[in-house]
C-alpha cells in the first residue's frame, strides 16, 4: 500500500473545505436551536439559514425565496420530476429526458413510467450531446416536463441548457436541469439559463454530504414532497439542518469567489492528462465532448482490461478513481451514460474516471502517468482479449 | 470488501498465462457481462501437471480464477471436475454476495477445460 | 436580556453532544469518501455507515439490516406511510391513525385522502391516549396500515403501542409508530412491540438534524421513496450523510447507556416542575396524562394569556421553551393536538411546553419557577380576558 | 423576526389599563383567533385627552396596541378615525407579514371605541 494518497473523485463528492466545517461547528452543540423556534438561539439559527439561503441565491442568479434546501441532490431531483408530474396531471403525462441522466433522474421517471407517465429518453451523439432540435422535436400536446442534466456525472459533458430553455419556455412546458456536478464547478444564471427548477447538492462543492437545494423559479407550482411542518416556507418539511445549510451555504460562496482560478488550474491537468494518456497508452479513447466538458473531468476506456480491477491496483498506488458513477457500483452493469455514446459492453467496462480539485497539483497527476501504463499493461497481459488482439496483431 | 485473501490473489495471481500447445483449452464468459475466463491445461494421465489463466475481470474474477487453478493443480481430472464454485469461494474466505457469479466462472473454464482434453482424446 | 440562557425545548432539538461531534468531525474533512466508492477512505466511510446502522439496530431491539438512514424523522414518516399506501392499493385505501400525531404524520395522511385514500383519525380522551380497542372498532376490510404515534411531542402522552401491535398482528395490517419522540429517550424494543415501521430522528437524542432512520421489520414490503442510486440497499437513494449517520449512531448508543440515569434525573425534574406550578399559578392546568408521559416533558395551559408573550418574555429572562410544536410555528392555530385533548381555542393558545434535557438541572427550575408566576401574571394584567374574571370574581 | 420597535413595546406598552367611565369602550377579536383587543377612551370636545388597551394575544398584537394607542392620544377623533393599520405597523418599522392581521385589531379595537362614544353622545 502506498504512503502518499491521491484523490482523483471529487465529482463523487468532495472533502468539506476548512472555513466551510468552521462555519458549520457552531450550529452543532452551542447555537443548536430549531430555527422554527423563538428563543435567542432559535434565531439565530433562522438568521444563519437565511444567509445561506441568500449565499445560494447569490450564486446561481437567483433570488433567495427561490430557494428550498433538501437533504441532497436525489431529493431535488425527486422532488422535481414527482412534483411536476403530480401537480399536472390534467394537462399531460408526457415527460423528455435523455438516456444520460443521473440515476436520481432516471430511476425517478421509471417510476413514474409504471404509474402511467410517458417518459421519452433522447438519445445522445457520441460525445453524449443532445442537440435543442431533438428536444424540440419530442414535444408533444401532453408534454408537461423537460428535464435534462447541465453536465453529465460520468463523462462531463456540458449541454446546451439555455438553447433548450428557450424551447421549453416558447412551448409553456416547465424546465427542470440536474445541475448537481455544475453548481460550484462552473458559472451559473438562472436568469439567462430560462430554467424553472434546478438541481444542486453542497458535497459537490466542498460542502457537507446530506445537503442540497431545489431552486424554484418564482411563479412556478410545484407540489410538496415532504409533508409535515411548516419548515421551507410550508414547502419543504423537517427540522432545519441547520449545520448543514450553514456549510452549504458558505461553500458555495467560495466556491463562486475562486471559480476561475480553481477552473485555469483544473483545465491544464485535464488538458495534461488527456494529452498524455491518449499518446502514452494504447487502445485507449477519450469519453465525452473534448472541450464541452467539465474543467474537472476525465474519462477514457481502456480496451480489455475491467475497471474495478483498474481501480483496485490504483487504490494500492494510493489514487482514488471512479469507474462511472460511484452510485452504480452496487450494480453490475456497466454505465449506462457509456453504453448511449455508442460503447460496446466490453469496453465500457473498462472505463476511468478522473475528477481533479482543488488540492491536485501537476505532481499528481504526473504521479498517475507514470503508473497508469504499467498498471493498464498488467491487466491487459492477464486478458484473454487482449491475447486475441496481439496474436492479430503478430 | 474483499477478504485479504481474495486481495492477495488479485495483487499476486498465481498461474497466469498461457500455454502453447496445451492439451485441453476452455474459455467462458463474454465481454457483455464483464468477465471472461479462459483455462490452459497440461494433462498426463488424466492429472493436470500445468494449468494457467487469463481473466478479463474484475478482482474477484481474478482472484477466483487464480485459486481456482491452485486448487485443481496436481489433481485428477475425474477429481477437479469435483470442485464447485462454492469451494473456490471458500478457499478465498468467502466473496461479496454480489460477486459470487466470478467463482461460478472458474468453475465452468476449468470444467470447459478438461471437457476439451476429453474431446480432443476422443478424437 | 439575561446573562444565562436555559433551556427547556429539548423535544424541539438537542444540542449535539460533545462525543458524538468528536466521532462525526473526521468524516467531514479526513475521511470524506463516498461510501459506495472502492478506494480506502470509502471503505472507511462504508464501515463507518455499517457500524452506525448496527449501533442504532442494537438500540431498539432490530437486526441491523432493518434500519434504513433518512434525513429524518419527516422523511421516515413520509416513507412508511405513503410507501405502504402507494404498495398497498389493491388491498384497500383505509388508513388509520389519530388526530395527535406529529404534522409529518398528519399532512401526509391528508395528502393522500386528496389521492383517494380514506383516513380514519381516531379522537383521544382529555389525556391524550387512545385505546386499543378504539382502533380495533376502526379495523375495516380495506385497512391497509395503522399509524399510531409512540409519544406526542407536545403534551408528552405515551400510547399503548405493544397492545395496538397484536391487534394489527392479529388482523394482518402493517403497523408504523412514530417513536421520534420516544427513541433514545425510553426504552423500545421492536421484537416485543409488534411494529412493522418505526421513525426516529437523531436530533432528538443529542444526534444531528438532518438524519433519521426508518425501522423496516425483515418481510415487510415498503416501495422506495426516494430513488436513484444504489444506496441503502437500493431503497434510499442519495449519496449518504457519512458524518450525520456517524453522529446518529454514536448518539443513540450513548442515549442507551446513560437512559435510566437520565430518566430518573428528568423525571424528578418533571415533578417537581407539575407540583409547584399548579401550587403557584391559578387558572393553570396540567395537559396530557400525569403518569403515562415523557420522563422529561410538562404541558400547561395558562387561562387568559397567549402563548408566544408568555414565550418571549421567557426569553427574555433566558429562558428557552416552545407553545406547542415548534413545526407549527408558521401556523396561527392553535395547537391541534391541544383541541384534540378538548381545550377550547382561547386556552390552547396560552399553553407552555417544558422539555427537559441532560444539563438542566434542580436549580434551572427553581430559577424558572421564581420568573413564571410574575411573567404570567403580568400578562394577564394587560389581557380583558382576565379582567373580566377578575370583575366576576370582586 | 421583531423589530426593536415592536419589541420596546410589547416589553414596555404604553396605555396599558382601563378607564373607569369611559366615554367610549371598544373591543374586537375573539379568542378562537388568539386575539383580543379592548380599548378605553375618554374624550373632551372630541379630542381624545386619554386611552388605555388591555390586549390577550401574541407580542405583535400587544405591540401593535400600544403603539395605536400612542398615536391616536391627543387627536381629534375625526383624525383618530383615519389612522390605517399600514400607519400603526410602520410606526413599528414594519412587522412579520404573517402578523400583519394584528395591526388590523387595534385600528378596529379604536374605531370601534369611537362608535361607541358617538353613539352615547347620540343617545
Ligand atoms: C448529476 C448528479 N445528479 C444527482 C446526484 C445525486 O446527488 P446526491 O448524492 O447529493 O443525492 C449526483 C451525485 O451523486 C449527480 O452527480
Ligand atoms: C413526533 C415527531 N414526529 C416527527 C418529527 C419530525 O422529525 P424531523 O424534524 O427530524 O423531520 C418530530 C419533530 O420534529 C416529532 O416530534
Amino acid at each position: 500500500m502506498s504512503e502518499r494518497f491521491i484523490y482523483f473523485d471529487h465529482a463523487a463528492t468532495t472533502p468539506v473545505r476548512p472555513e466551510v466545517l468552521e462555519a458549520m461547528l457552531p450550529y452543532f452543540d452551542k447555537k443548536y436551536g430549531n430555527a422554527s423556534s423563538i428563543y435567542s438561539i432559535a434565531r439565530e439559527s433562522r438568521a444563519a439559514v437565511d444567509e445561506a439561503r441568500e449565499m445560494v441565491a447569490n450564486a446561481i442568479g437567483a433570488k433567495s425565496d427561490e430557494i428550498y434546501f433538501t437533504s441532497g441532490g436525489t431529493e431535488a431531483d425527486n422532488w422535481a420530476i414527482k412534483g411536476i408530474a403530480r401537480g399536472s396531471a390534467d394537462k399531460g403525462k408526457h415527460i423528455i429526458t435523455t438516456s444520460i441522466e443521473h440515476h436520481a433522474v432516471l430511476h425517478t421517471c421509471q417510476y413514474l413510467e409504471k404509474e402511467g407517465f410517458d417518459v421519452t429518453y433522447l438519445p445522445v451523439d457520441e460525445k453524449g450531446l443532445i442537440s435543442p432540435a431533438q428536444v424540440e422535436e419530442a414535444i408533444r400536446e401532453d408534454t408537461i416536463l423537460i428535464s435534462v442534466m447541465f453536465a453529465n456525472n460520468e463523462i462531463g459533458t456540458i449541454q446546451p441548457i439555455e438553447e433548450i430553455g428557450e424551447i421549453a419556455k416558447r412551448h409553456g412546458i416547465v424546465f427542470h436541469t440536474d445541475a448537481v456536478q455544475a453548481v460550484g464547478n462552473i458559472h451559473i444564471d438562472v436568469k439567462k439559463l430560462g430554467v424553472d427548477l434546478l438541481s444542486m447538492s453542497a458535497h459537490k462543492f466542498y460542502g457537507p454530504k446530506g445537503v442540497g437545494a431545489l431552486y424554484i423559479r418564482k411563479g412556478t407550482k410545484l407540489a410538496s414532497y415532504i409533508h409535515g411542518g411548516a419548515q421551507e416556507r410550508g414547502k419543504r418539511a423537517s427540522t432545519e439542518n441547520v449545520p448543514g445549510i450553514v456549510g452549504m451555504g458558505r461553500a458555495i460562496e467560495i466556491a463562486t469567489q475562486n471559480m476561475d482560478s480553481y477552473n485555469k488550474k483544473l483545465l491544464e491537468l485535464r488538458e495534461m492528462t488527456i494529452d498524455k494518456v491518449l499518446a502514452t497508452i494504447p487502445y485507449t479513447r477519450l469519453n465525452g465532448d473534448r472541450d464541452k466538458r467539465l474543467p474537472g473531468n476525465v474519462n477514457f476506456s481502456f480496451e480489455f482490461i475491467e475497471g474495478e480491477s483498474l481501480l483496485l491496483l490504483l487504490d494500492m498506488a494510493g489514487i482514488g478513481a471512479s469507474s462511472g458513477s460511484a452510485c452504480t457500483s452496487g450494480s453490475l452493469d456497466p454505465s449506462h451514460v457509456l453504453l448511449a455514446i455508442g460503447l460496446p459492453h466490453g469496453i465500457a467496462h473498462g472505463s476511468l474516471r478522473l475528477t481533479f480539485g482543488k488540492d491536485n497539483t501537476r505532481e499528481d497527476v504526473e504521479y498517475l502517468l507514470e503508473v497508469l501504463p504499467g498498471i493498464v499493461e498488467r491487466l491487459r497481459r492477464m486478458s484473454p482479449l487482449y491475447e486475441r488482439v496481439k496474436n492479430r496483431e503478430e | 470488501m474483499y477478504s485479504e485473501k481474495v486481495m492477495d490473489h488479485f495483487m499476486h495471481p498465481r498461474n497466469v498465462g498461457e500455454i502453447e500447445n496445451a492439451d485441453g483449452i476452455g474459455e467462458v464468459g463474454n465481454a457483455k457481462c464483464g468477465d471472461i475466463m479462459k483455462v490452459y491445461l497440461t494433462i498426463e494421465d488424466d492429472i493436470i501437471v500445468d494449468v494457467k489463466f487469463k481473466t478479463f475481470g474484475c478482482a474477484a474474477a481474478i482472484a477466483t480464477s487464480s485459486m481456482a487453478t491452485e486448487l485443481v493443480k496436481g489433481k485428477h481430472i475425474d477429481e477437479a471436475l469435483t470442485i464447485t464454485n462454492k469451494a473456490v469461494a471458500q478457499a478465498l474466505d468467502g466473496l461479496p454476495p454480489i460477486k459470487m457469479h466470478c467463482s461460478a466462472l472458474a468453475e465452468q473454464a476449468i470444467k470447459a477445460a478438461i471437457e476439451d482434453y476429453l474431446q480432443k482424446s476422443n478424437d
